[in-house]
């Protein structure tokens, strides 16, 4: 990951020379630049999570152990992998201003039409489920876009709707599509490559191909737009519509696409998956300094909020003897914690 | 070049549009002029595909046309600066520059040196010096204003269109969009200008469409047409009535009293404000000079609690204000109109009624309960007195005309009584008819006894408006000028020799 | 190797489990793989599927973490909170963590390969209570521990025909769904009902959420819909106790709708004492004595069974009142 | 009112009122189409007793919503409804050894706590709304399992009649729903703090700098959510006769957010409808009863759910500026 993070900018200044005599225009910030303890807050607060993830590493690292063994980091890596994908979608919707429910339940959707195409070959077992949901999240950016509907609301019944492909599916649940073992398919999620799951390095490559894709194409420019500011983005001739429907579409797909990769990886359509998963991706995407607003976030923070979100789950399992209510009552006020951290470094910087 | 025949567009209850001809040439600056709420905006948003039109059709190069999204007509090679600084603040300088026409390279990736270098330029060009890598949201009104002119002027565009340009730019940079202009039409390429400073039309226009309530009463160059006659056509009214109204309605200088009503000590706010010291008595307008940035709107907001101060204290009639609420401003009788009306002024979704009442509200109830019947004698009053044009008083705000809102956010801010009434762009693009009715309002309420802080890009209202100025230069004061020291010239010079300091 | 040991080590006056049959197949250190070791020396980790609020969970969690206690072994729990994907990382998390030997109460049966090859590769022997994991016994995990669903399903159909005489309407109010306990608790006892007693029609199968207000609602539905219902089968007690509310509420007597139930939870068995209940079929949690029981076996090398059901009891009329403090 | 207001060009036209009157009274007309087809479809859907059973399922639901408008009026959302129901059946329990009225002021001072934190998170610390109340989303139900950490019966004799008691034969619960529905539905028009509620929903800068006491009117609304949440768990426990924390309320926050949204309301803030509220709870009610009467699979339900929220929001929604 070797994006910048911020939206203003991913390149080093070009050497402009200083224009000596024009009647330099008073707005110019020599003097009133930000002070150094704000632009430490302004860095803390786009790179919080990765901060804190490295804060809880090493405090794991000295707490444990047995946390930062290879076998450890490896289950981390490979477990994160499939929420990852999931957020990496939801990262282009947030920064566009929307949100998108729908993904807990297309990941298991994904995951079942895989599992019942994978009988056909791996073409099947990948498509199936790549066009199902990209077609449900497709549904969903018509409605958001050319019907205006809240995305809030269209993505809750895509939510319940995709929940309800599935069972009828499967039969009301009751029968689980096994994937064959031996199967190229299986070996995507199974298979290693220089000891490290072939899921992780498929999440890689996908991050990688996302962070370019938002920073550096022009259809990354219209995401930022339309969340910034989608009249302005529209009035500048931005394809706000089209846009917005690419983002579904796309968070659908990666939705599908986490959910057949976590097939291959279970070798079975498990019918149970997924539930609560949209507000992990929501939270991962949002500790990684996306404002839920629109507008401002970063690919790589999503992926060090999905990281964070594991690490804090493996630590409460570390401890090995939490009582499942104090689990939760960890992981909200750390989410509390954090986001009230972020904004209030972030708020200082808010010109208004 | 471009031309609408019998083009007619409705919203909700308003026909803004009336079967309206119009005409622009290549190689020509054609003026747009009328009232607020005249329909500009909107004939602008019809030519350019952000609105479709109910009726009538367009024609470009001779060939009719159907544009569906601003996209569109921007492809075919119209390039429009909208009313409201419309680019995206969050975004750096350069990507809103550049916005869907970013310089490619290898693998279609945006190839960001190029951009930036190309940004840096295009801005030089019109004399900003900006770090273009800098988020948009922390340039001035001004300078945004400049990007969204160099955005407009950097495309191979054959029609540009601005509407209002000028309303936040000051005279430097107005000079510097008219060398802008002037090169486009050399090149042969139609503007359509927007403006309500006839100064400027003069200056720059060829040509001249006047719209009245959604339709055309005049065209034709605007060389046959003098000034008189111009704002006789666009108020509907007769040439003698106008003539004897006068270029700004300000009556003079006024009875002061001594006691300051507000005294503001040393206000500082790290990055924009150091020590800045006003003090307004009752009946006095002290105006508020400098040049975009210097300050005027964050002295404004420190005043009324909207812009937490460092230091520095605000006292109104003896009595300290706790700096940094608002609240606390306005129960101590301070009110502030703000600089960005659409964003921090009006409640668009609420009705004209609402927002009147807005600040008033604990005023206007009895043990938390809202009384409605007082509300509807205030915005009775206020409607009449304001002469707000709206199609009730349960019309949303949001579908106002700008200076209907404008006067809106006033009567809001009559409703309240204040001590002190800080006006930051008051008549920032209103109309010729509302300004002087703004105008006129304002040297009523000094009249009264009311102390008013003046804030105006528009020299000739500030020194035809205020008792005293203050100038203020990168967030401090650099001058005072009173009484017979209030001239056009001294503040240039102020604002001028400041500068080489 | 039969457990006469288990009554005793039950925790005091609760009926512990029984065997009830080892289904032949046995297993050994030998063909699992993975070296003897003494279970006193040895660190366990228990993944517990759902949160420890339902009677059954509280149970089960609380026998396991008793029964190492008394042994003194170290137990290292995890809580899956119902979500599938977390209980694969738990499992996996127990085992970097340093697990010898895993008690799995798995939520669903099948998505279990990632665990079980992590566990193969180090010979770390799994035993799964409750539910079962579709895979090969004594090669991907030891033994399994728990009752036979289908079983429960049809024993509760002959509680159900018994009481109702085989004649009339049922409605069945089924777990949640996509799970494999609601599938096997119908198809059992759809199975046994069509097979027994024909004049016993199921006209109505609705999801209660094993949740006591789900079954609340849907019971009240229910009874406006088809007035003339003759008797309620309940995937759970929870569901159950919430369609008897329904049925008090809407005024009718107890017994007027027969109501048969699974799972044995001092609230159900009360119910049978107050007569709105007709029948409850146990599933009991209490694995703790015989899972360390079996581990223990194991690791020493002796035969274990791979299939070890439990007998679980029932609760009627007839011994609900003597019986109500094996309930839990 | 008579004013010299500028005479409208145009009146409106036929199509734009009637499109108007679809947009604002879309959900009337759905409730009243899915009436009309369990009556004609549904045996026994005619009955006082069904009416009451529908009328005693949704209050709580429909208590939950008020709030939830409210919040969402402010250009907000409370997702943490549920687990507060959760914590407030939790309360209930702990106290009720100390007398009916000391557990319901604990189950509502419960409620009221987490609408404190909440509006505290999102008014002085500024946190988006939908992070805030998904931190205590996830905490609360933490709390309120840690303490209860299992389901409890209730046996407490004015507990089963605030359950299933009535008064002149209309529920407790329903009565109760009513009761709040009119005081929502007065505060949102008839006071100061309705108003300002919607201008800050609709332009928080501009509520700030017309001095409106933004931050007060935004915990009040957090608290406001919280204790009706609060009410509706105590309810709710009344009817089950029984705590329980693991189960009660989860989902209520997407339940309550869609009859708000099905209602009209927009989720952008600066309108309430409560009425609609009231109509969006009843059609997502009367849904649900259609689709378990006539026996349905889980399929069809969700799938259903989906097809009638969006022909509801679609029916109702906000016309583009074209
Ligand atoms: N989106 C809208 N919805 C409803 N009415 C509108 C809308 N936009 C404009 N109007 C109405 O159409 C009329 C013309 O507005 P327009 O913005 O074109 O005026 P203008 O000439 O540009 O005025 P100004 O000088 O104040 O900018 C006004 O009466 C205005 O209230
Ligand atoms: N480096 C900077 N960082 C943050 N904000 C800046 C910076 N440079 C300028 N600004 C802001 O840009 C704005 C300058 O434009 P603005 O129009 O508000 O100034 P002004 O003096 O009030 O003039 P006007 O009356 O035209 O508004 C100020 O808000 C100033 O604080
Ligand atoms: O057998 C148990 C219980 O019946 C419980 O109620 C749900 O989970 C099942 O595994
Ligand atoms: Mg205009
Ligand atoms: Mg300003």
């Amino acid at each position: 990951m070797t994006t910048h993070p911020t939206p203003t900018d991913p390149v080093p200044p070009p050497s402009t020379p200083p224009i000596p005599s024009a009647p330099a225009p008073s707005w110019q910030d020599e003097a009133t630049g930000p002070t150094r303890s704000e632009r430490l807050s302004a860095l803390a607060q786009q790179h919080g999570a990765l901060v804190t993830l490295v804060v809880a590493v090493f405090a794991a690292w000295l707490s444990f152990d047995t946390f930062l063994t290879t076998d450890n980091l490896s289950n981390m890596a490979v477990s994160s992998a499939f929420l990852a994908v999931v957020a990496l979608g939801m990262t282009f919707v947030i920064v566009t201003g929307g949100i998108d429910l729908s993904v807990g339940s297309l990941f298991a959707l994904g995951g079942v039409l895989a599992a019942w195409g994978s009988r056909y070959g791996t073409a099947v077992a990948l498509l199936l489920p790549l066009a199902a949901c990209a077609l449900i999240g497709l549904v969903n950016g018509l409605l958001i876009a050319r019907s205006r509907l809240a995305p809030f609301i269209v993505t809750l019944a895509a939510m319940l709707g995709a929940r309800g492909i599935l069972l009828a599916v499967t039969d009301e649940g009751s029968r689980t599509y096994l994937v064959d073992k031996d199967s190229f398919f299986a070996k995507l999620g199974q298979g290693e490559a220089l000891g490290v799951g072939v899921p992780v390095w498929i999440t890689l490559a996908l991050f990688v191909a996302g962070a370019v894709t938002l920073r550096r194409s022009r259809f990354g420019q219209y995401v930022y737009a339309v969340g910034g500011n989608e009249d302005a983005a529209a009035l500048m001739g931005a394809p706000v519509a089209r846009t917005k429907i690419a983002v579904y579409t796309l968070s659908g797909l990666c939705a599908g696409l986490a959910g057949a990769l976590n097939a291959a990886w279970l070798v079975s359509g498990v019918t149970i998956l997924g539930s609560g998963m949209e507000l992990e991706a929501i939270s991962a995407v949002v500790i990684g300094g996306t404002l839920l607003t629109g507008g401002f976030g970063f690919i790589s923070g999503s992926l060090v909020g999905v990281l964070l979100l594991k690490v804090i789950q493996n630590v409460i399992n570390q401890i090995g003897s939490l009582d499942s209510a104090y689990q939760q009552v960890v992981s909200g006020g750390f989410l509390a914690v954090v986001v009230m951290a972020q904004t209030w470094l972030g708020r200082r910087r808010r010109v208004l | 070049m471009l031309s609408a025949k019998s083009v007619s567009k409705t919203f909700p209850g308003v026909r803004a549009l009336d079967e309206v001809d119009f005409t622009a040439r290549a190689g020509e600056v054609h003026a747009l002029i009328g009232e607020n709420g005249a329909g500009k905006s909107t004939l602008i948003k019809v030519l350019t595909g952000v609105y479709t039109p109910d009726a009538g059709e367009l024609t470009y190069d001779g060939a009719p046309v159907r544009f569906t999204t601003p996209l569109d007509a921007q492809h075919a090679g119209i390039s429009t600066i909208y009313q409201e600084v419309n680019l995206v603040p969050l975004m750096s300088v350069a990507r809103n520059l550049f916005l869907g026409r970013e310089p490619r390279g290898r693998l279609g990736l945006i190839d960001f040196a190029r951009m930036h270098r190309d940004a840096t330029e295009a801005l030089r060009d019109l004399g900003v010096t900006v770090d273009v890598r800098r988020p948009l949201r922390e340039l001035g009104v001004g300078a945004q204003q400049m990007v969204a002119l160099a955005r407009a002027a950097s495309v191979d565009a054959r029609v540009v269109v601005m509407d209002e340009p000028t309303s936040s730019l000051e005279p430097r940079e107005v000079q510097t969009l008219f060398g802008v202009i002037r090169t486009l039409r050399e090149r042969g390429i139609a503007v359509i200008y927007v403006s309500h400073r006839l100064d400027e039309l003069y200056e720059i226009c060829d040509r001249v469409t006047v719209l009245r309530d959604g339709k055309v009463v005049h065209t034709g160059a605007l060389a046959d047409l003098d000034r008189l006659r111009l704002v006789a056509l666009m108020l509907g009214r007769e040439i003698e009535t106008v003539q004897k109204e006068g270029l700004t309605s300000f009556t003079g200088t006024h009875d002061t009293e001594t006691e300051p009503v507000l005294t503001a000590t040393n206000l500082t706010v790290r990055h924009h404000l150091h020590d800045v010291s006003i003090t307004i008595r009752p009946g006095e307008v002290v105006g508020l000079g400098g040049l975009l940035g210097s300050g005027r709107s964050e002295t404004a907001k420190a005043i009324a609690g909207a812009l937490p101060a460092d230091s520095g204290s605000v006292t109104v009639a003896g009595e300290r204000v706790r700096t940094g609420s608002t609240p606390a401003a306005i129960r101590a009788g301070i009110s502030l109109l703000p600089e960005d009306r659409k964003a921090e002024g009006i409640v668009p979704g609420l009705s004209v009624r609402e927002n009147i009442a807005l600040a008033a509200l604990p005023r206007l109830s009895r043990f938390g309960l809202v009384d409605e019947k007082r509300i509807d004698d205030l915005v009775d009053t206020f409607i009449r007195r304001l002469r707000i044009k709206a199609s009730s008083p349960h019309q949303k705000v949001g579908e106002l005309s700008g200076g209907n809102q404008q006067k809106v956010l006033l009567a809001r801010w009559l409703a309240m009584h204040p001590k002190v009434l800080l006006l930051d762009e008051p008549t920032r693009g209103i109309d010729i008819g509302a300004k002087a009715e703004v105008q006129a309002l304002i040297d009523e309420l000094a009249e009264q006894g009311l102390g008013v802080l003046l804030i105006s890009s528009d020299t000739e209202e500030l020194i035809e408006g205020s008792d005293r100025v203050v100038v203020l230069k990168d967030g401090g004061t650099v001058a005072e000028l009173t009484g017979p020291e209030v001239t056009e010239q001294n503040l240039l010079r102020a604002i001028a020799t400041t500068e080489l300091a | 190797e039969d457990d006469a040991s288990d009554d005793k080590s039950a925790a005091g006056g609760e009926a512990g489990q029984a065997v009830s049959e080892q289904g032949g197949k046995t297993c050994a250190i030998g063909a699992y793989g993975g070296k003897k070791l003494d279970l006193k020396d040895a660190t366990v980790g228990f993944a517990q599927s759902e949160k420890e609020a339902n009677p059954f969970r509280i149970a089960e969690t609380a026998s396991l973490k008793a029964e190492a206690d008394k042994r003194g072994v170290k137990l290292l729990t995890a809580n899956a909170q119902s979500q599938f994907s977390k209980q694969i990382s738990d499992v996996q998390d127990l085992i970097a963590k340093g697990a010898d030997l895993l008690v799995i109460a798995p939520l669903n049966s099948d998505g279990w390969e990632p665990v079980l090859r992590a566990a193969g590769a180090k010979h770390i022997p799994i035993v799964t209570v409750d539910r079962k994991i579709n895979a090969t016994a004594c090669k991907d995990y030891v033994s399994f521990i728990g009752s036979d669903f289908v079983e429960q399903g049809k024993r509760a159909a002959d509680q159900m025909i018994r009481t109702t005489g085989g004649k009339g309407k049922i409605a069945i109010l089924l777990g949640a769904a996509g799970n494999n306990v609601t599938t096997e608790r119908t198809k059992g006892f759809e199975d046994r009902v069509k097979e027994k007693a024909p004049g016993l029609k199921v006209v109505f199968k609705q999801t209660g959420e094993f949740a006591r207000e789900k079954g609340q609602q849907v019971t009240e539905q229910l009874i406006q819909s088809k007035p003339d219902i003759t008797g309620i089968y309940a995937e759970n007690d929870e569901m159950g106790l919430g369609a008897v509310n329904a049925l008090k509420g809407a005024g009718k007597k107890a017994g007027d709708v027969k109501i048969v139930t699974i799972d044995g939870t001092k609230g159900a068995v009360r119910g049978i004492v107050d007569g709105w209940i007709d029948g409850v079929i146990e599933s009991n949690p209490r694995f703790g004595p015989l899972a360390f029981q079996t581990l223990d076996d194991f690791t020493r090398g002796k035969k274990v069974g791979q299939d070890i059901v439990i007998k679980d009891s029932a609760y009627t009329k007839d011994n609900a009142k003597s019986d109500l403090n094996k309930a839990y | 009112m008579t004013t010299d207001l500028a005479t409208p060009r145009t009146k409106a036209t036929d199509q734009d009122r009637l499109r108007r009157q679809l947009q604002d009274y879309g959900v009337y007309y759905g409730v009243a189409v899915l009436l009309l087809v369990n009556i004609l479809f549904t045996p026994h859907f005619l009955s006082t007793e069904n009416f009451r059973t529908q009328a005693v399922q949704v209050a709580p639901v429909l208590i939950v919503a008020l709030g939830m408008a409210l919040a969402i009026g402010s250009e907000g959302v409370d997702l943490s409804v549920g687990s507060v129901m959760a914590l407030s059946t939790s309360l209930i329990s702990l106290y009720l050894g100390y007398g009916i009225w000391i557990a319901l002021a604990a189950a509502v001072l419960g409620g009221a706590a987490v609408g404190v934190a909440n509006g505290a998170l999102v008014a002085f610390i500024g946190v988006q709304p939908i992070v805030a109340t998904l931190a205590l989303m996830v905490a609360g139900r933490g709390i309120a399992l840690v303490l209860l950490p299992q389901l409890k019966d209730v046996h407490d004799p004015s507990m089963a009649s605030l359950g299933s008691g009535d008064l002149l034969g209309i529920p407790y619960l329903v009565l109760i729903a009513a009761a709040l529905t009119l005081l929502v539905a007065f505060v949102v028009r008839r006071t100061t703090f309705g108003r300002q509620l919607l201008a800050i929903g609709d332009s928080r800068p501009a509520a700030r700098l017309a001095g409106l006491p933004v931050r007060r009117v935004l915990i009040l609304v957090y608290v406001a959510s919280g204790t009706l949440a609060a009410v509706a768990g105590v309810l709710a426990t009344a009817r089950l006769t029984a705590s329980d924390p693991t189960s009660l309320g989860t989902l209520m926050e997407l339940s309550a957010i869609t009859a708000v949204v099905v209602g009209g309301t927009p989720l952008s803030g600066g309108r309430v409808r409560i009425g609609g509220t009231v109509a969006g709870a009843v059609l997502i009610q009367l849904l649900t009863a259609t689709l378990i009467k006539h026996d349905l699979p889980p399929s069809w339900t969700q799938i259903a759910q989906a097809v009638v929220i969006v022909l509801a929001v679609y029916a109702a929604r906000e016309r583009g500026k074209r």
